[in-house]
């Protein structure tokens, strides 16, 4: 926690966990977006994680209409939004209601005491008469500092000589906030202004917007550092990351840019078919404007229609892609055989989200690894794979492009909603260092062409229509080996399913093979998102002298070629999954290791400390 | 891809070294005559050519097409067509199916592709009945079907597919008859050439499970009184002895017999760009009304989806293509750590 | 379930304890006040009505009405109402949706519902925009529609609602305002009380991501010129002063003034029982014409699917219930082993 | 093999496995159907399997146009349509090429040699000039019998005085080959005479046809009698099946018929939703003529609107069942997902056949398991359970429906196109006997009604609309504990997600304990239509004086309570399946034991002597 033992006017503190919430209407993401651009400038390493409320804009005031986004800032090298929240700005009492229980004991609250009059109190449920603020309890717990921040903006944006709308200048409380947290964490506002002054200014042609922004902001800052509120500020000092050019990138973005890379790097232009589903949408959005790119996107008429006309760009030669959510896979497996069958290359992204059903669109989950595996008719296999922290969603995307062009076969790319949405720095990857990636079309050479001849790898040739002589049909039918003509020899099926199978088990000839960190009897096992809350966790527990370590799979299928060695090595291996225990089903099941598992299955990410106990706890059960 | 010197092709240059699998009698097997002359006249190279189709009889279809070809899923051929066409649109791409796979478990696709007006020509095999799974009605049957799976009749109305193409905005609207091979032709080359979404009903004799569903119309004896065959410009004339035409009065169309007082210039002028009037030929039914053969509709001045789609890539490319990738992967937002 | 007892319902009854999420300021709002009405005076009992949905902004409508209700899964809730009106002809049951979710994902089982005169009512929640997915454009929306997935605006012309259900042979169909909530409640209530399917497209405003997107028709100023009030048997008159009026010239509608030598008598007059008219009423657009609102079309006599099945049932029973189970289970081919 | 050592008139056998094939114009189902009624009346067990042709009429003559029917009959007991057939009727050249490979050296083979003219043998592949029926080598290795059959039937049936028609006459060749293979296993054709001369003459008002079919029938009887062909006819005693009244049963008809009575047992109807896909469309065809049985059908526009519209029945408060094959069962996983979180009764009904994709409907495999365990999005529990015999799709089908009631849950049911479409005799089983099934909705007690609030085993109250008082709305989004209000709260998704999961494995105090036979250090577990091929198998590793245990799960989610103590008792666990190893996965990982696999993924079932060498080989690799 911040602790203001001390009289200097600015304490150090190794990390600092913010948090700003308040009414959708009140621009709590942009706020927090402009303070993730003052903590990377300032060269600290962060982790954020928004916090959208299910409803599009519910109405004003209720905690269901509530928008929280929270910040990890440190001088070390960090993974995590936070565990407890140190200091919370909350706009209104319904975010401050909803979001008490994420701020640690001690922590500051910094409250818009002007929005909490009976018809907030009442609109989130407080019962008649008692207002929070006024709790002895509450101001026992915690460090709560209120803030007229509605007045407060009114009088220092309202200037008798020039005519403004009240509105836009209410509109401001959030960059008042934005000034007070700037000047606790002894920021320097001036970037944010001359961002913003630029934004409304030159590319909105708002000067006034700009000017009412860039005052509200400097307001805050001023209020902070005359009123007597804070008894000290806080510093965090620059982390020493890698030197290098950085930017703030959120797992959707790197998504995004992975695939445009991608497409470079083979030289094809990307087919990207979808239906809009949180939490991918965004990858839609993103890919629409990079037409420029050599993308082509199409907003299908549904999921299967996305993905049927995104194996049919792959037939016509093009690298066919599509992007869904859980829901949005269920429906498109029938295809995914399709796509096995007829051996194109096809990629399918699953931004994961809890399930199941509609289950909870806005909330993380990594519960789609067993529909990945066998969600489909027959015996099917594709390759799985999936990224473990916002920038690995860029190299990974271009993994997915690789191997399925490298095995003519279907790619399942699994992000998550948490590595959506979240943002990181990121060491910005020198593009030319990335390999291009090779594709070859077969040529007529006067020989009868045979589509299932296939290579020493197993892959079958790339014949694509406007090519003379190669004319042939391609189908969902089981296939004659060689002649892909349709067949149904008993013999022929048993051998064109391990010819599949194999292909895909092959590719671990062209994966990297799994890197373990750490030397120790126990080995955490992780995969996609909980990357980072595994890499803190175990600091923690060399904390507390407890030595573990570390490997985490990207590769799910096929798995990388030493994973049952790296297995073998270690007396126990647990495995953390924000699920039910899927991965571990599989290692159990192909390596009969008695792997344990730690699950959350809540909708949200371990925290630390949790998952830290929790592997403390397991070691301590059984003797390794 | 228009080409100097595209080869002489004859229809049996069409043909596969696959076996026909069809039944003996098989409306299909006209289909695929008079698809393979279309083929040979359309004056586009044989591998510029690809056939598209879902699951079902009519659909094995593209394996009988010596062109590039996909047996795809069952009621997903259009979407299939549309990423073929969208990737590539230099080639020409025909979707042949049935009316389960199109208008049952397709039904949303077809609707779809034919709103986009995507250039592509869906040819529908209708034989108001599933034919590979041995026989169950389809939503083309009509009511009281007796069939498999409702053995005391089918109890829902059909599916128009030629209303259904008109609401959905389809620029090219057209119906035959597998015994017309003739005709089929040169609906099919129309529809092949016309640039937007071509539909073509054909009434298809399904020979062992649904046969004669058409001999109503598809004989000679019963063709002249039950099929009404559309010019553009001509007024509507039918019958044996070309002695019956149909007549608008009020608000309804009516069939009259020619002679007495009612001459030629009492009769409806087909006009193949009215969409109202498509309609109204899509609610002709034998026996109050001849059934309406060739082309409904045509309206080739609506641009296509795929055209629409190029043309947008193409100016964007124009006007931000200075940008590198790299500096699109760096982005406008970035600092420094030394 | 005819009920001497029947309560007295206030609209308020219908009312449930969950807060409506709805944006301030949502066309949905004013659907759930105008259904809450319909719901009183329906004479029918709270516990007999189902309201359906599939998923998006519209379909969270089933959550704020105390009745029974399904909040389903993505375009499929026609199917949904079908297992439920199959299943239990005594319920009322509604549909209530999105332009996104009954005809892009879910257009084929819209169509299909709508063929089979199953007896439900579907709403169509139009906003021209998929509202919770933050803002894609839809199937209805218009060409050239900027949106989050279509930067340089969209190219695919928009499906026609009403043309579809016209085509779809929908028994009762029509269209009303979100702002106009007197005409859409006797809409609805005329919907209900029809035996077959009724569908209802209401123009929705999503006040967030397509904003204003009726105002053309809409608004006061506006409304009078853009849209036109259809009554059956009455003249097509619309105008702020009434004073403008659709004539059928040839084969095509057009707009007149009235006055001059031009009176009501020149006038087309409404026939909700033709469908040839809805046809040629959906295909009327702004600013050419003035948007028809109420009923389009309307036939009460079409046997209702479920109406249908179960006359089929009681036949069967009759016939062949002398047949014992055990007597099926047996079957008419045994041998017996000592 | 059929051995004519002996001089005897008539040779006794245990066991003959005899195999009718040729055009599908031929009618060979017919003449299967009849010569299986044929054995069944004499008193032998018996087990038949269909092999279709995979067109619907191909044009006549052709390979792919060929249609076959195997039947074994026998004294013993038996379940298979035995690995290689003794005796073979061929009508057609095309027939008695694909099919020779099914026939045993020295089996007896007898063809139609009218048939083998030039064009016929030219349309099957056999080169100028050759004819098989000329070839030494194979009348070396066959008994070839060559008979005119055309020529004959017309003799016989075409008499001066009367007019027939040809077309009519030639049709009945089929019948003259069943009067030759009656002969030959001395079976009394009389019965079958009446039986065809009641449908024609009777049912069918076509005397002149019953006639046409009586006389071929006894000509081809006549001429085994007269011809010298064969030395000697053989018989095969009666089996000694326990005693009662006995009908054969197809799987198909088995499940139709237990869902009748599953319907009468709950007091319900049931709303069966279909779109017809092979093989499952025959359930669908005779469901839907049982409206008198409380059975509605419904056809809809595709597998989801008929899983939808299948839980939009139970949510009315019927009993809603769906039904279909893998590429299906891809297609309805998300709305599975939806009767999951409604929980809601609902029947899967997957007849599977070869995938993956649409793969070769016409055959069968067991690789929809994993599929049926996985295929949903997010954490998605539901009861899998399968038939293991024609039979016992009537009894499993009854269960289904009663497991779906018991937990408020969907419940997918396994068959096989093998178990659909084969027949066996079925003991008929007295419906009397069959326990009730109970249901209870909730009435209006004046309390507020909490839709789920669950009882002692986790079910919720299933209120349905038309009761007054207990209005509710159900969705797919994550629901409130007890009032099943949306909820996004992550505690809560925690306990719905495990409630949904114990839910289900609770069910394992409901359902009955796996029984193990014979002891032994190795046990044999199958699932599904396996059953019979394990059966003969080990009969056969008997005589080798080999020793195994065998156990068959007809539950596979959740496993029978007591699997857990079998797999321990038992030091080497072999599983035998028509897929890559799909059980043996889900045994492995949740029981961590080294289950070797033998696995047929071709699609066709095991050949008793294959299974029963790999299982002994297998018991020789790595001591027990
Ligand atoms: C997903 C899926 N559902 C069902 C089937 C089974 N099936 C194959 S074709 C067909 C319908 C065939 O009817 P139609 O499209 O009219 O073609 P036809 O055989 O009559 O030419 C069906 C239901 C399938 N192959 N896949
Ligand atoms: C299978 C599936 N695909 C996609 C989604 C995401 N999704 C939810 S609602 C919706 C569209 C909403 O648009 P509309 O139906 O017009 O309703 P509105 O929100 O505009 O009222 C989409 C694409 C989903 N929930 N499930
Ligand atoms: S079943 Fe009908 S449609 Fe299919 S091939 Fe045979 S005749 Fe043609
Ligand atoms: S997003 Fe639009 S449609 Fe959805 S609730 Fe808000 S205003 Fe209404
Ligand atoms: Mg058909
Ligand atoms: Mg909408």
């Amino acid at each position: 926690m911040i602790t203001s033992e001390e009289s200097s006017a600015s304490t150090q503190l190794p990390s600092v966990s913010v948090r700003f919430c308040g009414d959708s209407g009140d621009g709590m993401q942009l706020t927090g977006s402009h303070f993730t651009d003052i903590v990377a400038l300032a060269g600290n390493d962060f982790a954020t994680a928004p916090d959208f409320p299910a409803e599009i804009r519910a109405p004003r005031g209720t905690l269901f209409g509530v928008s929280g986004y929270q910040i990890q800032f440190s001088s070390q090298d960090i993974h995590t939004p936070g565990d407890a929240v140190n200091a919370m700005v909350a706009m209104n009492p319904a975010g401050f209601k909803s979001n008490l229980h994420t701020v640690e004991e001690g922590g500051i609250i910094i409250v818009n005491e002007d929005e909490f009059d009976k018809g907030n109190l009442k609109k989130c449920g407080y019962e008649e008469g008692y207002n929070p603020l006024d709790d002895e309890m509450l101001n026992s717990t915690y460090r709560i500092c209120k803030v007229p921040m509605s007045r407060l903006t009114r009088e220092s944006l309202i200037k008798e000589e020039e005519d403004v709308s009240v509105k836009d200048v209410d509109r401001c409380r959030n960059m008042f906030a934005l000034g007070i947290i700037a000047w606790l964490f002894s920021r320097d506002v001036e970037p944010t202004i001359e961002k913003i002054s630029h934004y409304f200014g030159v590319v909105k042609g708002k000067p006034q917007i700009a000017e009412l922004n860039s005052r509200a902001i400097k307001a805050g800052y001023y209020f902070g550092e005359t009123a007597e509120l804070f008894p000290a500020r806080y510093q965090v000092a620059p982390a020493t990351l890698e030197a290098g050019e950085y930017r703030r990138i959120s797992g959707n973005e790197a998504l995004v840019l992975g695939l445009a890379t991608a497409s470079e790097k083979v030289g094809k232009p990307i087919f990207y078919a979808s239906y809009p589903i949180t939490p991918a949408s965004d990858v839609l959005h993103g890919l629409a404007r990079l037409k420029h790119f050599g993308i082509r996107t199409f907003q299908a008429e549904d999921e299967i229609a996305a993905v049927v006309s995104a194996i049919g760009a792959s037939f016509a030669g093009q690298i066919g892609i599509t992007g869904t959510s859980g829901p949005g896979l269920a429906l498109k497996t029938e295809a995914v055989g399709l796509a096995t069958m007829m051996e194109l290359p096809l990629v399918i992204v699953n931004v994961q989200r809890a399930g199941p059903a509609t289950g909870m669109p806005t909330k993380s989950e990594q519960s789609d690894l067993l529909q990945s595996m066998f969600g489909r008719s027959g015996e099917c296999p594709v390759v799985v794979i999936a990224a473990s922290s916002p920038g690995d969603c860029y190299f990974m995307a271009i993994e997915a492009v690789r191997l399925a062009l490298r095995a003519m076969c279907p790619v399942i790319y699994l992000s998550e909603g948490s590595l959506g949405n979240a943002a990181e720095p990121w060491k910005i990857p020198d593009v030319s260092s990335i390999p291009t990636i090779k594709v070859t079309h077969p040529e007529n050479n006067g020989e009868p062409f045979l589509p299932y001849q296939r290579d020493e790898h197993g892959k079958r040739p790339w014949a694509i229509p406007g090519t003379e002589g190669l004319e042939h049909r391609l189908g969902g039918l089981e296939k004659e080996d060689l002649t892909g003509n349709v067949c149904y020899d008993n013999a022929n099926h048993a051998l064109m399913t391990k010819q599949r199978a194999e292909k895909i088990q092959n590719l671990q000839n062209f994966i990297p093979e799994l890197e373990v960190h750490g030397e120790s009897d126990t080995l955490i096992l992780g995969w996609g998102s909980t990357k980072g809350s595994i890499l803190t966790a175990i600091g923690l527990l060399k904390d507390r002298g407890i030595n573990v370590a570390t490997a985490h799979l990207n590769y799910l299928n096929p798995f990388p070629k030493n994973l049952g060695d790296v297995l073998a090595k270690h007396k126990r291996v647990i495995i953390p999954e924000i699920n039910t225990g899927q991965l571990r089903m599989l290692i159990r099941s192909e390596f009969l290791v008695d792997a344990v598992g730690i699950n959350n299955c809540s909708g949200r990410s371990f925290y630390v400390k949790e998952l830290a106990d929790e592997i403390e706890q397991t070691m301590q059960g059984g003797d390794a | 891809m228009s080409d100097v010197t595209l080869p002489e092709y004859k229809a049996k240059d069409f043909a596969t070294d696959q076996d026909v699998r069809w039944c003996p009698g098989c409306g299909d097997y006209a289909v695929l005559t008079a698809m393979k002359k279309v083929c040979a006249g359309l004056g586009v190279r044989r591998e510029n050519l690809v056939f598209v189709s879902g699951i079902g009889c009519a659909a094995r279809f593209p394996y009988y097409m010596n062109t590039y070809g996909a047996h795809t899923i069952h009621g997903r051929s259009p979407a299939f067509a549309t990423g073929i066409k969208l990737a590539n649109p230099d080639l020409t791409v025909f979707v042949v199916s049935g009316d389960g796979d199109l208008l049952s478990i397709g039904g949303n696709h077809t609707i779809h592709a034919l709103r986009r007006n995507m250039d592509i020509n869906i040819v529908l095999l209708n034989n108001k009945i599933y034919g590979l799974t041995k026989g169950q009605y389809s939503p083309t049957s009509e009511v009281g079907k007796v069939t498999k799976s409702t053995p005391y009749g089918s109890l829902d109305a059909p599916l128009n597919p030629l209303a259904i193409a008109v609401a959905s905005g389809c620029t090219y609207i057209a119906r035959t008859l597998d015994v017309d091979v003739k005709s089929m032709t040169s609906l099919l080359d129309r529809g092949a050439k016309h640039k937007g979404t071509s539909f073509v009903e054909v009434y298809q004799d399904c020979n062992v499970f649904n046969h004669k569903a058409w001999f109503y119309a598809s004989q000679k004896d019963t063709r002249p009184d039950n099929t009404l065959m559309l010019e553009h410009g001509k007024p509507m004339i039918f019958g044996k002895d070309s002695n019956r035409g149909i007549r608008r009065v009020g608000e309804k169309n009516e069939v009259v017999e020619l002679g007495g007082d009612i001459t030629e210039d009492d009769l409806l002028i087909h006009d193949e760009g009215n969409l109202e009037n498509a309609f109204q030929l899509s609610q002709m039914f034998s026996p109050e009304f001849p059934e309406p053969m060739g082309v409904l509709y045509c309206n080739p001045d609506q641009p296509t989806y795929n055209d629409l789609l190029h043309e947008q890539v193409d100016d964007v490319i124009e006007k931000l293509d200075d940008k590198t990738l790299q500096s699109l992967v760096t982005g406008n937002n970035t600092w420094t750590v030394k």
